[in-house]
C-alpha cells in the first residue's frame, strides 16, 4: 500500500517541489550563490522525478494518477503515461542541461532583476513539466496558461522597447490561442473528471458534427499557436529578442514541444484516432503543416538575423512532428517524436552557439559572422554538426526520423506529402548550410575583437546538446523502448 | 380601466408628482432645485404609500372606544420613519451642495 | 441629447408606473391584501400588547422598534456626515450683530411664546402613545424653536445658550437608550429590544415613554445643530 | 373621492409644476412649504394626522428653512 | 446555541453604538477613536467567524427583533449565504480599518478623523444590517444609512472632485432609495407583508403578475444603481476613484457586491416566473455590454484609482451574469465573483493607497518602474491583478470559470463569448498596469521606500486569501453550495 501510494504522488511531487523553489528563488535578492544553487536543484529534482517515474512505468505501472478533488467539475490530475513521460524527459533533461549557460550567460549581460528572471525561468520550465503531468485537459489548460504567464516577463526582461513590443505580441498571440482552448475544454465532456484522458477517446453525447468540427479546430488552433503553425508563426521569431537561455530552451524546446504536445493529445486522447479519421480532418492538418514547412523555410532563407533565422528553423522544425502526427499512421508518429528529439537536443545548441557568438563578437547578423569559424572554433564546429543534425544527413537522429516519416505518405500513398518533405530538406540544407559557409569560408572583412577562450559553463550545454542528437542519432534503438509504449498503445500493434 | 383609474386616483396623481419631482432632478441646473425634486418625489411617494393604507370608512388608527374599523396603520408607520429618514438624507446633501458650491466659486476666483 | 433624453425617459417611467396602477387593487378596499395579512393582529392586539392606544406609535416603538432604531442611525449619521465635511460650527467672542435687525414687537412676542411652544413639544412628546403626536413630531418642533430663536435673537446667542457640549450628549442619547435597553433586554433572556421582558405592562409604558423622550430629545437637538452647521461653514 | 381630495389632488400638481419651473430659487422654495402644506391637509385627508403633523413641521418648517439658509449660501436663480 | 443566536444583532449594533460613542467622547482624540473601532470590528469579525461556523455546522436560523414573529415584528434571517457575506464584509472592513491608521494620519486633516472612523462604522454596522434582514423596509432603513454614509466618506477629503464625485454619487443613491421605497409599495399592496419569505409565499397566490414584476424591477434597479449595473454605472469611476483609498476599498469591495446580493435576494425571492420573464435577456446583455465597457475603459484611463474603479464596473457585471443565468453554476460563479472581486480590488486599492501615501502618485506614468523601489506591495498588488485578470491558480479563475461553465451548460454561446472577451480585455488592461509599474526605468525624483507594516499587513492578508481560495476552492465550495441550493429552491 505504502508502494502504491509512494508512486502516486511522484506526479505531484515532480511538479510542486520544483515550483516551490521557483518561488524561493524570487526572494534570494543579492545573494547569488544561492540563487544558482536553488535553480539547479530545481532542475536535478525535476529530472530526479522524471527519471523515477520512468523506472515506476518499466515496471508494468500503467496507470499512475493523482486526483485532486476541488469540487464540481473542478478536479486537478497529474498522471505519468508514456507519452507525457517522453516529453516531461526531453524538458527535463534540456533544462537541467541549460540551467548553467543561463547562469553564465546572465553573468555575462548582468541585469539588476536576476531573482525575478531564474524564479520566473524556473517557473515556466515547471509548468511546462505539469502540462506534460496533467492527467486531464483541466489540468492542462491551466498549467498551459501558466506557462504563457511566467514566460512573459522572461521575454520582456531587457525592457528595450522592442523587447515590451514583441511581449505584447507573444502574450496576445498566446492568449487568443487560450481562449479557445478553454473554449473548447469547457464544452469537452469529462474535461474535468481524474481519468479524462483515455486511449480511445471521450465520447461527444448530443455534440452535433458541426459543433464538432468547431471544438476540433478551436482545440487546434490554440494548441497551435504555441506550435507556431502557419497563420500564427510570427509571435516566435519576435520572441527571439528574449535573452539566449529563453530562447533556447523555452522558445525552442518547452513551448512549442507543449504545443505538439497539446494537439497530440487532443487528436490521440481527446477524439480518438477513430473518431479523427472519421471526421477526415487529417487532411486539413497535413495542408497547415506542411503552409507551415514551406512558410518557414522560405522565411528562415531571408533572413539575416541568426536567431530570426534558428527561430523560423524552429517553425519549419516543429510542423514536421503536427505533420507526422496528422498523417495518423504509427510509422509516421514514430518519425514525430523522433524529429521532436532531435529538434529539441540541435536547436537548444544551435541557439546556444548563436549566443555564445553574441557574447563573444557582439555580432548578431549572419553576414558580420564570416569568419567567425577560424576565431571559434569549437562553437562553429558544434554549429555545424547541429546544422548537419537538422538537415538529416545519414548517421543523425535527424535521417531516422525523417526515414520514418517518410514512410508514413509512402503507406497512405500521399505524393504532395513526399513532395513537400523534399522542398523542406532542400531548404532547410540551403537556410543552414549557408550560415556554415558564411561562418567558415567567409573572408573577414572587420576584424573581429574577440579571444577564443569561452567558459567551459558556456562550451559544456552546447557540447552536450549536440552530442546527444549525435548519439540517438548513431543508436536510434535508445529511444525505441521509450516510444512503441505510446505506438502500442494508440495505434495498437 | 376607468373605474379603476377613478378608484386609483391618489396613485395616478402621486406618479405624476414623482415624475415631475424626476424632472427637476434630471433637467435643472441649479443644485437646490434638484433637491427639492428629490422631496418632491419622496413626498409623492408617501402620498402613495398612505393611499395604499387607506380603507373605506375607516378610522384614524387611535384607539377610541366602540369603533371597530381602523385604517391599516402600518403604511403610516413606514411613512412617518421614511419621513425621518428623508429628513436626515436631505440636510447632509443640502451640506454636500453648499460645500460643493463654495468650492467652485473658490475655483471661479 | 440630454434635452431628447429627459423627456423620453419621462414617459417611460410614467407609462411603465401607470401600467402597474392600473393593475392594482381599487383603494380602500376593505379586502386587499394590506387590510387582510397583517393589519388585524396591529389593530386587535395592538393595544394590550404594547400599551399604545395609537396604533402608528405601537408600530414604531415596540413591533418595529428595530426600524425606528436604524432610522435614528441615519439621523445621527447625517449629523456625524455634516461635522466630517464640514466641522461644529464656531461661535466668535463677543455676539455679532444680525444683519437684519428684528423690530421689538417681534422680539417680545418670542419672548412670551417661547415657553408654550416648548410646552407644546413636550406634551406632542410625551403624549404620542396616545393621541396623535410622538417623539419625532415632538423634537421637530423643539428643533424649530431653537432655529426660531437663533433667526430672531442671533445665531452666535442661540449657540451660546445651547452649546455644542452640551448638544453632543443629546444627539448621540437616542441610540444609546435603544441599546441599553436591547441588551437588558437579551440579559434578561429575551430577544433584543423586547420592550416588556420584564412581562409587566407598566414597566413596558415607562420604557416606551422613556423611548419617545429620547426620540424627541435626540431628533429634535441634531436637526438643530444640522441648522447650526449649515449656517456657520468653516472654509476648508 | 371627494371633491376635495380631487381639487387638492389639482393644486398639488400645479404647485410642483411651479417649483420646479420658477426661476428665482427663493420663490420655488416658499412655493414647496405651501406645496408641503397642502400636502399634510391631503394626507389629514386621507386618515393620517401625524403624519399630517410631521409633515407640517418638516417639509414645510425645517426642510424650508434649511433650503432657504443653504440658497443664500449658493446661488438664487436656476438658469443653465 | 443560545449565545450564537444573539450574535447577529449584536453584529449590527455593536458598531453602530460604538460609532455614536466615538461622536460623543472622543470627537478630539483620534488614537482612541482608531483603538475603539478597530476592537469593534474585530468583535464583529470573531462573531461573523463564530456565525457562519455555526451556520455552516447547524443550519440557517431566523431571529425575531423584539420578539415578534413575522409578518408583524421584524426578522433577521441568517442564511448560509447572508453569513457570508457577513463574514466577507467584517473581515475586509477590519482590515480596512487597520489600513486607515496611517493612511488618514497623513491624508485628513486631524479634526476629520475621529468622524472618519464613526462613518467608517456606520457604513460597516449598516451593511451588515442590510445583509442579514429578512425585511424589505428594514431593509431600506440599512439601504439609506450604508449610502449615506458612502456619500460623506467619499467626499471627505473635501477637493472639490471629491465633492463633484460625492454629490453625483449622492443624487444617484437617493434616486435609488426612493426606487426601493416605490416598489416596496407596489410590492406591500399585492401581498400585504413586508418580510421576504412572507412575500415569496403570497406572490405563489397571485394571479396577475404586474404589479409584483413593476415593484420587483424597481427594486432591482435602486440596487443595480448600488452595484453599478451597466446603465447606472455613470457616478462610480469618479467616485471611487476619489475617495480616500480604504474608502474606496470598501466601496470598491464591499459595497457593490452587497448590491449584487440585494439583487439575488429580489430575484430570487420576489420575482415570479422567471423562465417566462423576456426582461431577463434585456438584463444579461445589460450585464454583458457592462463587462465589455468597464475592460475596454480601463484600457484607456489615466489614473491607476479609476482605472481600477472601471474595471469594478466591468467585474461586477460578470457577478451580476452569473445572477441572470438562473442556474446553479451561475448562482454560484457570481457569488465566488463577489467574494474573489471583494478581496483582490480591495487590496488593489490598499496598494493603490500604498503608493499615494509614499509618494502621492495618482497618475499611472508617474509612477513607472516604482516595482523596483516598492517590490513588496507591488509584487502582492501583481497577485491580486492576476486574480482579476482570472489568471489560473487565483480565485478570479474560478469564479470566471464556473461562469463560462454554467453559460455552456445552458448553450448561451452568445454569453460564452462575452465572458471569454471580457477575461482577455481585462488580462489586457492588468497587463497594461504590470509594465507600466515592473517593467519601466524608474524616471520620478523623490525618494521611495517600503510602504509601512500596519498597511502591509491587510493587503497580505487579502492577498494569502486570494491565493488560498484559488488553490483550494473547495473551501468556498463548502461555505457557498447549500447556501446557493437554499436560494434555487425558491426560483419559480
Amino acid at each position: 500500500m505504502t508502494q502504491t501510494i509512494n508512486y502516486m504522488v511522484l506526479p505531484v511531487a515532480a511538479v510542486v517541489l520544483p515550483a516551490i523553489i521557483g518561488f524561493a528563488i524570487f526572494f534570494t535578492g543579492r545573494n547569488k550563490k544561492l540563487r544558482e544553487f536553488l535553480s539547479l536543484i530545481a532542475a536535478l529534482l525535476s529530472l530526479f522525478f522524471v527519471a523515477t517515474l520512468y523506472f515506476v512505468l518499466m515496471q508494468g505501472n500503467t496507470d499512475i494518477c493523482f486526483p485532486i478533488c476541488l469540487g464540481q467539475d473542478f478536479t486537478l490530475c497529474f498522471r505519468a503515461d508514456w507519452l507525457g513521460m517522453f516529453f516531461a524527459g526531453i524538458t527535463s533533461f534540456l533544462w537541467l542541461v541549460s540551467v548553467p549557460y543561463s547562469l553564465k550567460y546572465m553573468e555575462i549581460k548582468s541585469s539588476d532583476s536576476e531573482g525575478r528572471f531564474f524564479g520566473f525561468f524556473t517557473l515556466s520550465a515547471v509548468s511546462a513539466i505539469g502540462v506534460t503531468m496533467a492527467g486531464n485537459m483541466l489540468t492542462l489548460f491551466i498549467f498551459y496558461e501558466l506557462l504563457t504567464v511566467s514566460t512573459y516577463p522572461l521575454v520582456i526582461h531587457t525592457e528595450t522597447p522592442a523587447a515590451v513590443r514583441a511581449a505584447k505580441k507573444y502574450l496576445i498571440y498566446l492568449l487568443i490561442g487560450e481562449i479557445l482552448i478553454l473554449f473548447a475544454v469547457l464544452s469537452t465532456p469529462g474535461f474535468g473528471e481524474p481519468r479524462a484522458f483515455s486511449k480511445i477517446g471521450v465520447m461527444f453525447p448530443g455534440i452535433g458534427p458541426k459543433m464538432l468540427l468547431f471544438i476540433f479546430f478551436s482545440y487546434i488552433v490554440g494548441f497551435g499557436i504555441k506550435a507556431a503553425i502557419f497563420p500564427f508563426s510570427n509571435w516566435l521569431p519576435t520572441v527571439s529578442v528574449a535573452p539566449t537561455p529563453v530562447t533556447g530552451l523555452l522558445h525552442a524546446v518547452a513551448v512549442v514541444n507543449v504545443g505538439v504536445y497539446g494537439i497530440m493529445r487532443v487528436i490521440l486522447n481527446v477524439f480518438g484516432v477513430e473518431l479523427t479519421r472519421s471526421m477526415g480532418v487529417g487532411v486539413v492538418l497535413i495542408f497547415i503543416s506542411s503552409a507551415t514547412i514551406i512558410y518557414g523555410s522560405l522565411m528562415a532563407l531571408s533572413q539575416d538575423n541568426l536567431k530570426k533565422r534558428l527561430a523560423f528553423s524552429t517553425v519549419d522544425y516543429v510542423s514536421y512532428s503536427i505533420l507526422g502526427v496528422s498523417l495518423l499512421n504509427p510509422a509516421a508518429f514514430v518519425g514525430a517524436l523522433l524529429l521532436l528529439v532531435n529538434h529539441a537536443f540541435l536547436k537548444l545548441s544551435l541557439f546556444f552557439c548563436a549566443g555564445a557568438i553574441d557574447i563573444q563578437t557582439e555580432k548578431t547578423e549572419v553576414s558580420e559572422l564570416s569568419g567567425v569559424g577560424c576565431k571559434l572554433p569549437f562553437v562553429s564546429t558544434c554549429f555545424a554538426i547541429g546544422s548537419l543534425g537538422l538537415i538529416g544527413v545519414p548517421l543523425t537522429l535527424g535521417f531516422v526520423g525523417k526515414w520514418y516519416l517518410w514512410r508514413g505518405p509512402l503507406e497512405t500513398n500521399q505524393p504532395g506529402v513526399i513532395g513537400v518533405l523534399i522542398a523542406g530538406a532542400i531548404l532547410c540544407a540551403f537556410y543552414l548550410l549557408y550560415v556554415v559557409y558564411v561562418l567558415f569560408f567567409g573572408q573577414s572583412k572587420v576584424s573581429l575583437n574577440c579571444d577564443g577562450k569561452l567558459s567551459w559553463l558556456i562550451c559544456l550545454p552546447i557540447g552536450i546538446g549536440v552530442a546527444g542528437g549525435a548519439i540517438f542519432g548513431v543508436f536510434p534503438k535508445l529511444l525505441l523502448p521509450l516510444i512503441n509504449p505510446i505506438i502500442s498503445c494508440y495505434f495498437g500493434g | 380601466m376607468l373605474n379603476s383609474a377613478s378608484s386609483n386616483l391618489i396613485y395616478i396623481a402621486s406618479i405624476i408628482l414623482f415624475l415631475v419631482g424626476f424632472y427637476a432632478v434630471a433637467a435643472r441646473p441649479n443644485l437646490i432645485k434638484k433637491i427639492i425634486g428629490i422631496n418632491i418625489m419622496e413626498t409623492s411617494v408617501f402620498l402613495f404609500l398612505i393611499g395604499i393604507g387607506t380603507k373605506k370608512n375607516g378610522a384614524v388608527p387611535i384607539i377610541v372606544e366602540g369603533v371597530k374599523n381602523y385604517i391599516n396603520p402600518l403604511p403610516q408607520a413606514v411613512v412617518l420613519m421614511a419621513l425621518v429618514v428623508g429628513v436626515g438624507t436631505t440636510a447632509l446633501s443640502l451640506i454636500l451642495a453648499v460645500r460643493l458650491s463654495e468650492s467652485e466659486k473658490e475655483e471661479r476666483q | 441629447m440630454k434635452k431628447m433624453f429627459t423627456p423620453l425617459l419621462l414617459t417611460l417611467l410614467g407609462i411603465f408606473f401607470l401600467l402597474a396602477v392600473f393593475k392594482m387593487p381599487p383603494m380602500g378596499n376593505p379586502d386587499n391584501p394590506t387590510n387582510v395579512v397583517a393589519a388585524p393582529r396591529y389593530i386587535t392586539q395592538g393595544p394590550q400588547e404594547t400599551g399604545c392606544s395609537n396604533l402608528v406609535s405601537a408600530i414604531i416603538l415596540n413591533y418595529r422598534i428595530y426600524d425606528t432604531m436604524g432610522e435614528m442611525v441615519v439621523i445621527f449619521g447625517a449629523l456625524a456626515a455634516a461635522l466630517a465635511i464640514l466641522g461644529r460650527e464656531h461661535v466668535k467672542e463677543g455676539l455679532s450683530p444680525l444683519k437684519v435687525e428684528p423690530s421689538p414687537l417681534v422680539r417680545i412676542m418670542m419672548v412670551i411664546y417661547i415657553p408654550f411652544f416648548i410646552i407644546f413639544a413636550l406634551y406632542v412628546i410625551i403624549n404620542g402613545g396616545f393621541s396623535v403626536g410622538g417623539g419625532f413630531q415632538g423634537g421637530a418642533i423643539l428643533a424649530s424653536v431653537i432655529i426660531i430663536y437663533a433667526l430672531i435673537f442671533g445665531f452666535d446667542n442661540a449657540v451660546k445658550r445651547l452649546p455644542a457640549k452640551k448638544r453632543v450628549f443629546f444627539e448621540g442619547m437616542a441610540i444609546l437608550y435603544f441599546t441599553v435597553i436591547g441588551f437588558m433586554s437579551v440579559f434578561m433572556g429575551k430577544n433584543f429590544l423586547d420592550l416588556n421582558f420584564l412581562g409587566i405592562s407598566m414597566f413596558q409604558k415607562f420604557l416606551t415613554l422613556g423611548l419617545e423622550i429620547s426620540i424627541g430629545l435626540a431628533s429634535g437637538v441634531t436637526i438643530a445643530s444640522l441648522f447650526y452647521i449649515l449656517k456657520k461653514v468653516e472654509r476648508g | 373621492m371627494t371633491i376635495l381630495t380631487t381639487l387638492l389632488i389639482l393644486c398639488l400638481i400645479i404647485l410642483s409644476i411651479a417649483v420646479v419651473l420658477n426661476r428665482d430659487m427663493l420663490a420655488s422654495i416658499v412655493l414647496f412649504s405651501a406645496y408641503g402644506l397642502v400636502m399634510a391637509v391631503m394626507w389629514q385627508q386621507l386618515g393620517a394626522p401625524m403624519l399630517a403633523l410631521a409633515e407640517v413641521i418638516i417639509e414645510s418648517g425645517i426642510i424650508s428653512v434649511l433650503f432657504v439658509v443653504a440658497v443664500f449660501r449658493t446661488s438664487r436663480d436656476d438658469v443653465e | 446555541m443560545n449565545f450564537v443566536s444573539q450574535l447577529p444583532i449584536s453584529i449590527v449594533i455593536v458598531p453602530l453604538t460604538v460609532a455614536v460613542l466615538i461622536s460623543v467622547l472622543l470627537s478630539s482624540n483620534k488614537k482612541a477613536a482608531f483603538t475603539v473601532s478597530f476592537l469593534a470590528m474585530l468583535f464583529c469579525f470573531v462573531s461573523a467567524l463564530l456565525i457562519t461556523i455555526t451556520v455552516s455546522m447547524k443550519g440557517s436560523f431566523a431571529y425575531n427583533v423584539s420578539g415578534w414573529a413575522p409578518p408583524w415584528g421584524i426578522e433577521i434571517v441568517v442564511d448560509r449565504l447572508s453569513s457570508f457575506m457577513v463574514l466577507l464584509i467584517n473581515l475586509v472592513g477590519l482590515l480596512a480599518v487597520i489600513f486607515s491608521k496611517d493612511y488618514v494620519e497623513r491624508k485628513l486633516d486631524s479634526k476629520k478623523i475621529p468622524f472618519y472612523y464613526v462613518l467608517i462604522l456606520l457604513l460597516l454596522g449598516s451593511m451588515t444590517g442590510f445583509v442579514l434582514s429578512g425585511d424589505i423596509f428594514n431593509m431600506f432603513i440599512f439601504f439609506e444609512a450604508l449610502s449615506l454614509s458612502s456619500y460623506s466618506l467619499v467626499a471627505i477629503s473635501g477637493d472639490r472632485e471629491a465633492l463633484r464625485a460625492g454629490f453625483k454619487y449622492l443624487i444617484m443613491g437617493m434616486i435609488s432609495s426612493l426606487f426601493v421605497l416605490l416598489g416596496l409599495g407596489f410590492i406591500y399592496s399585492v401581498t400585504g407583508t413586508l418580510n421576504f419569505n412572507q412575500i415569496a409565499l403570497g406572490v405563489g397566490k397571485l394571479s396577475d403578475f404586474t404589479v409584483i414584476y413593476t415593484g420587483a424591477l424597481l427594486l432591482i434597479t435602486a440596487f443595480a444603481i448600488e452595484a453599478a449595473l451597466f446603465p447606472l454605472h455613470v457616478w462610480l469611476p469618479q467616485a471611487h476613484g476619489r475617495a480616500p483609498a480604504p474608502v474606496s476599498a470598501i466601496l470598491s469591495g464591499l459595497v457593490i457586491g452587497v448590491g449584487i446580493f440585494g439583487i439575488i435576494k429580489v430575484v430570487y425571492y420576489i420575482l415570479p416566473v422567471v423562465y417566462s420573464a423576456g426582461f431577463v435577456v434585456i438584463f444579461r446583455s445589460l450585464a454583458s455590454i457592462g463587462i465589455i465597457l468597464g475592460a475596454i475603459f480601463a484600457l484607456f484611463e489615466k489614473d491607476l484609482k479609476v482605472i481600477l474603479a472601471q474595471s469594478s464596473i466591468s467585474q461586477i457585471g460578470f457577478a451580476a451574469l452569473g445572477v441572470f443565468l438562473f442556474s446553479y453554476l451561475g448562482l454560484t460563479g457570481s457569488i465566488l465573483q463577489i467574494l474573489n472581486h471583494a478581496l483582490a480590488k480591495s487590496a488593489l486599492f490598499f496598494s493603490a493607497g500604498a503608493i499615494i501615501y509614499g509618494t502621492g502618485f495618482k497618475r499611472l506614468d508617474e509612477m513607472r518602474g516604482i516595482g523596483k523601489k516598492m517590490p513588496i506591495t507591488m509584487g502582492l498588488f501583481a497577485i491580486n491583478l492576476a486574480s482579476i485578470a482570472s489568471i489560473p491558480m487565483t480565485c478570479g479563475f474560478v469564479s470566471k470559470y464556473l461562469l463560462c461553465l454554467g453559460a455552456i451548460k445552458q448553450g448561451l454561446w452568445g454569453l460564452v463569448g462575452i465572458i471569454l472577451l471580457g477575461s482577455f480585455l481585462s488580462i489586457l488592461y492588468c497587463v497594461r498596469i504590470i509594465n507600466c509599474i515592473f517593467f519601466e526605468e524608474p524616471k520620478f525624483k523623490v525618494e521611495v521606500k517600503e510602504a509601512p507594516l500596519g498597511m502591509l499587513i491587510p493587503l497580505g492578508a487579502l492577498t494569502i486569501l486570494t491565493v488560498i481560495f484559488g488553490i483550494y476552492p473547495k473551501i468556498a465550495f463548502i461555505l457557498i453550495e447549500p447556501g446557493v441550493k437554499e436560494i434555487l429552491s425558491f426560483l419559480r
